[in-house]
């Protein structure tokens, strides 16, 4: 699959796709570019030839339908994984998968829509196609968002997607893709939906994150190290609904919150996740907790302009210090 | 001179019966005892009666907001139908959603309607079919400006490059909401076949014998992998678009003119199929079916309202969704109404 | 225009057409129903009549095309409001809306798209049409998003919003049309977007809110009142980006907040207003904010379920009981 | 036998430079000074340049992102657009956006594209000016699949039914991203035209005097106020979607044998309107134009990682939008590119 053993983050979801479908007859894949569109580098590449059209469709371009379409295979008893092109056109399906979202509840139970929506945000080819629509979709009742940081979490996730039986958004960084790389077990992996990982364990603060931003804070929590200050940093990936237990259980110790997004900072994830602290956590909080976020605009497409977009190192170390400087 | 019971009467049976529960529909709409509207069927039952009489067992239907002929030739019981309407706790929805928006996905092979065209979703569900090598047809049913939607031409192009056996049926009714236009260019909707290179056909959906025909014959051909099929009835709704509307006099006097129960039952007359007892027993039958659902849904129990945060998530042991997955019987044409 | 010289809210969100209409000749009115369609009920009934069809356009169902054309009408100097039949089909526009909030950012202010989105919300019929946007869109840079309460705040948002530069998306409460009246001023009203009206004046708690659970406050302030509890109701009527300024004033005497939003509780406007309140006042709260708000369901069509859907004033005013409590 | 400069030979020097200046943008992209991907427009030339010769100065235009040379013909400088696609601090974006997301609304009259189609933004300029009583004209470029988006069908059916002086050309390639394959079942995009009751035609889009006649005909029924047409350019693109495609040297043969910049040199040749020395002459001032275009943009500034957060919202004075409400000059054909 990948040199040395390795396995890359595009492997990782290929490799997931490949075990469901074995799996699982009910599995398919749906979307524009599943089949002979997927290119070498693509998660897909190669499965249409291993599955046959039965179970690997590759249907013209049009988001809307192809989300309604997921929502008719899944009635009728499959499990369809769609792949859109890129995340953004989830705006272009956007009442599609709400009425996806929203079947099992308007159903009373009856139906449900077991479909996972794969979506590859983040190029710089445009502020268009490196959306992420995480924001646009979390305050859509019955969908879950996950966002995976590593190939490990890609395949577990993943896989745990499909056997969900709810709607899965499950967005994937799009230059992951053939950047990150790690070896796999071959066993059977499953990474529960709702489960946060604790990349670094810390007692002066609880740094919560997911995608792309857990590298920077690593970073950022090691750079601060050395001023003796620990960090505690989570990683969400299932980013609603998010994993609350792991996240108390490390305030509780830490008594500080910094919520560190790639994405713009008005009505993101974070926001989401800050206000449920604020209300449940309140009380232990030793200082207000801290967003670094994204400011309010689109991915900017110049490379100088998008260095100043996330949040770098060097802002969330500063943000550490900060936390840890106020007054308990 | 005396035959034996036409085959056709139960076409009749199934034209008046939709008539009659959407009269009580309407009856509870208009006595508030069902909040908001009703968006009028009267004038559209030789499409659903007859395009449904074209179908076998294991076809799937997505009906839209007008089109309660379906859900009852589909099997779907009239009790259901008016616990739907009144959002009763043991309506298919449970109360959640209100008028026809619930299916059935085990037996009936009903999609669930939503305000959103269900189109796309039958192309889905005709994707299965196809996946799985089923003989099964999908018929989606929408109101005319729903073929303006961009959702109606993504899934059209969608069917018909994967070949589905996808039947589109179109009623057009001159109506758009409160007014007599057009909103839209070309003579015949039907034209839009053109754009997916399919075949698109226009019936006259006043008649449900004509209906029929035009349905037997697309069927076949989707049976046979030919791709999707438009078809276009044209017919002429005989009230307001809602409750709300009033309508002039001498319009209601055109419309009686139009009514396809009426043309039917001339039809059926005149071929010595109905006479005035037949009529009678019919109309006493009807009438005892809508009574007793409505004395079901009235007196049902209301939800809870503590059931309102319940199902927000499906549970992992969730019954694997869909219909027994074996080909359906290639039965067709007229049968006994189940739920009698 | 209404009986006893009083004004509906659709009245004056009628008058507000009107008036603009009027006083600009870019002013254009763009919709599905906004001419020979629209029912004497309808905000828009009568100004085709009045202005003609080439500043009144009735236009075929179809939301995406129709804000996409909106766009284009502002890029020839027109300032085009655009009615949708019910608000929830803003999901089939997403993408055209996010693309009109980019415009000016992404031209580098060369270019801007004043298109105003009316989007009247909440009606009994179907879970669907019942649902308010705002969640949705309160992660879209460029957007401002407006909730009006009562007629003169309908009338003054709505003739700011369509002198406003930018894309704003207008919901209006569909049941109060005909259900709330106002004797309002013959002057020329204008509320400027981002200005909070403190509805109730208190010294304990800052009860932040917006459309139709401003009534809902209002009662359980009054309620909790006897009880000795001072409640201060804010209705924000700007929920993004909401008037900070007037919150933080009101925070910092009574040190105490209470979010009361009338749509599910997850990922709402709440949920970005309850943040920015834990970063920027996290130090002055006596006690930990508190969000009231629906269940994460879709609106439900049953009254007996509608009824325990939204805050009522006994789970408003338990809240206020709640957060008295609560040691300092 | 000697002629004076032929009118034919503009249209010659803008395919000349569009293609010039795709291949520095390409050299670009090949040498990673730009980042992302060229959506390839080698064999779009006659396209671009047939239907902008049969505009009028006060028209709009709706590129894709494939259209450079509809840029080029609205008088956009060379020098604009590779500072745009080099992302710098001068380009219309500032360096917000790439490739040839940007547009003009004051002068060259250009929609800024975006990654969504801009044909209903297009439709809004037409309801634009037909409301205002302008004779202006408004174009929209497509590529073919776009023509199976939503979009396309409501922004289709919205201008058909309001008379829209809208014309849509459909560039259709043969291929869709790295597929030579057909993601819709018509023979013809141009049959699409039917579902909106409008004009579609078919047009060799190889042939830039064939793609002028049809457009010079598209428009003057849009001028006339008889509604949108839908013009269909048969095109061969030759070379990958994207350059990152590799493409065989087989088909790279075919592809030369239909290169539109080639047929239209033989057919100039065949006139007598080329010789070699004008050829050559041509060239160089090609050449010319893309190296100052080269070495303005490359030493350009990059923008200031401060400006990202300005214009996050418009301001209150910004400025009236929109092109001057007088009527155009009804000024057709060739005229000499504004650029030079
Ligand atoms: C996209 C969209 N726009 C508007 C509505 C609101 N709406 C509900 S019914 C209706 C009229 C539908 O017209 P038609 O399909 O002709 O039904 P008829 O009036 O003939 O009964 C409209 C506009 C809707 N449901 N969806
Ligand atoms: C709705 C949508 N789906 C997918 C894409 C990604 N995409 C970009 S270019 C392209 C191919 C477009 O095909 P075509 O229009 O035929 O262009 P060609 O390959 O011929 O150059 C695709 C699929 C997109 N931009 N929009
Ligand atoms: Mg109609
Ligand atoms: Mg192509």
């Amino acid at each position: 699959m990948a040199l040395n053993d390795e396995t890359t983050y595009a492997g990782a979801i290929r490799r997931a796709l490949r075990e469901e479908l074995a799996r699982d007859a009910h599995v398919c894949l749906i979307g524009e570019e599943v089949g002979f569109g997927a290119g070498g580098e693509r998660p897909a590449y190669g499965l249409l030839g291993e599955f046959g059209p039965d179970r690997v469709m590759e249907v013209p371009a049009s988001g809307s339908a192809l989300i309604g379409a997921a929502t008719g295979l899944a009635l009728m008893g499959l499990r369809p994984v769609v792949e859109l092109p890129f995340a953004a056109m989830s705006g272009e399906s956007f009442s599609q998968i709400v009425a996806a979202a929203q079947l099992h509840w308007r159903t009373a139970g009856t139906m449900h829509a077991p479909l996972v929506i794969r979506a590859p945000y983040g190029t710089h080819a445009d502020p268009w196609r490196a959306t992420s629509p995480d924001a646009w979709f979390a305050g859509v009742p019955g969908l879950r968002i996950v966002i995976p940081s590593t190939p490990f979490d890609a395949l577990g996730l993943l896989k745990a997607a499909i056997r969900d039986n709810n709607p899965v958004l499950f967005l994937e960084g799009h230059y992951f893709y053939r950047r990150l790389r790690e070896v796999l077990t071959e066993a059977d992996v499953l990474v529960p939906l709702g489960s946060a990982e604790i990349r670094r364990d810390g007692e002066d603060v609880t740094l919560l994150t997911w995608g792309a931003a857990v590298y920077t804070a690593m970073e950022a929590a090691e750079r601060v190290a050395v001023a003796g200050i620990s960090t505690e940093v989570i990683d969400l990936r299932t980013v609603l609904p998010y994993d609350a237990v792991t996240v108390a259980e490390s305030i509780r110790r830490t008594g500080r919150v910094l919520i560190v997004q790639d994405a713009p900072r008005t009505g993101g994830i974070g926001a989401e996740i800050a206000a449920s602290i604020a209300e449940a956590h309140g009380a232990e909080l030793r200082v207000p907790l801290m967003r670094v976020a994204a400011p309010d605009v689109p991915f900017p497409a110049a490379l100088e302009l998008a260095a100043a977009f996330a949040p770098d190192v060097m802002r969330v170390s500063d943000a550490l210090h900060t936390i840890m400087e106020k007054r308990d | 001179m005396s035959t034996p019971p036409n085959p056709l009467l139960a076409l009749y049976q199934q034209m008046s019966l939709t008539r009659a529960l959407e009269d009580a529909i309407r009856d509870l709409v208009r006595s508030r005892q069902i909040l908001g509207t009703l968006h009028v069927g009267r004038g559209h039952e030789a499409v659903t009666t007859g395009t449904t009489a074209a179908l076998a067992r294991g076809d799937i239907v997505a009906p839209g907001g007008r089109d309660l002929g379906v859900l009852l030739a589909r099997g779907i019981a009239p009790r259901q139908i008016l616990a739907q309407w009144l959002r009763r706790a043991a309506a298919p929805s449970g109360g959640r959603t209100g008028a026809m928006h619930f299916g059935d996905m085990r037996d009936a092979l009903v999609i669930p309607a939503t305000a959103l065209p269900t189109l796309a979703v039958a192309v889905g569900t005709a994707l299965a079919t196809k996946a799985r090598g089923e003989n099964r047809v999908t018929v989606a049913y929408l109101e005319d400006t729903a073929t303006n939607t961009g959702d109606f031409h993504e899934a059209m192009n969608l069917a018909a490059t994967q070949d589905l056996p996808v039947i589109c049926v179109v009623a057009t009714n001159t109506y758009v909401g409160k007014l007599a236009t057009r909103p839209y260019r070309p003579k015949h909707l039907a034209d839009r076949a053109a754009a997916y290179g399919i075949p698109g056909y226009v019936v006259d959906g006043g008649d449900v014998l004509a209906v029929r025909e035009a349905m037997t014959h697309a069927v076949a051909l989707a049976r046979a992998g030919r791709g999707p099929v438009l078809l276009e009835a044209k017919i002429f709704r005989v009230a307001g678009q809602t409750e709300a509307d009033s309508v002039p006099r001498e319009t209601l006097d055109e419309w009686r003119a139009r009514d396809p129960i009426e043309r039917f039952t001339r039809h059926l007359l005149a071929l010595d199929a109905l006479s005035d007892a037949l009529t009678y027993e019919f109309a006493a039958a009807t009438l005892a079916t809508v009574q007793d659902a409505l004395a079901y849904a009235q007196h049902a129990p209301a939800p809870d309202p503590l059931s309102l945060m319940d199902h927000r998530f499906a549970p992992d042991d969730a019954l694997v969704m869909g219909p027994p997955v074996e080909a359906p019987v290639g039965m067709t044409g007229e049968r006994v109404l189940p739920w009698r």
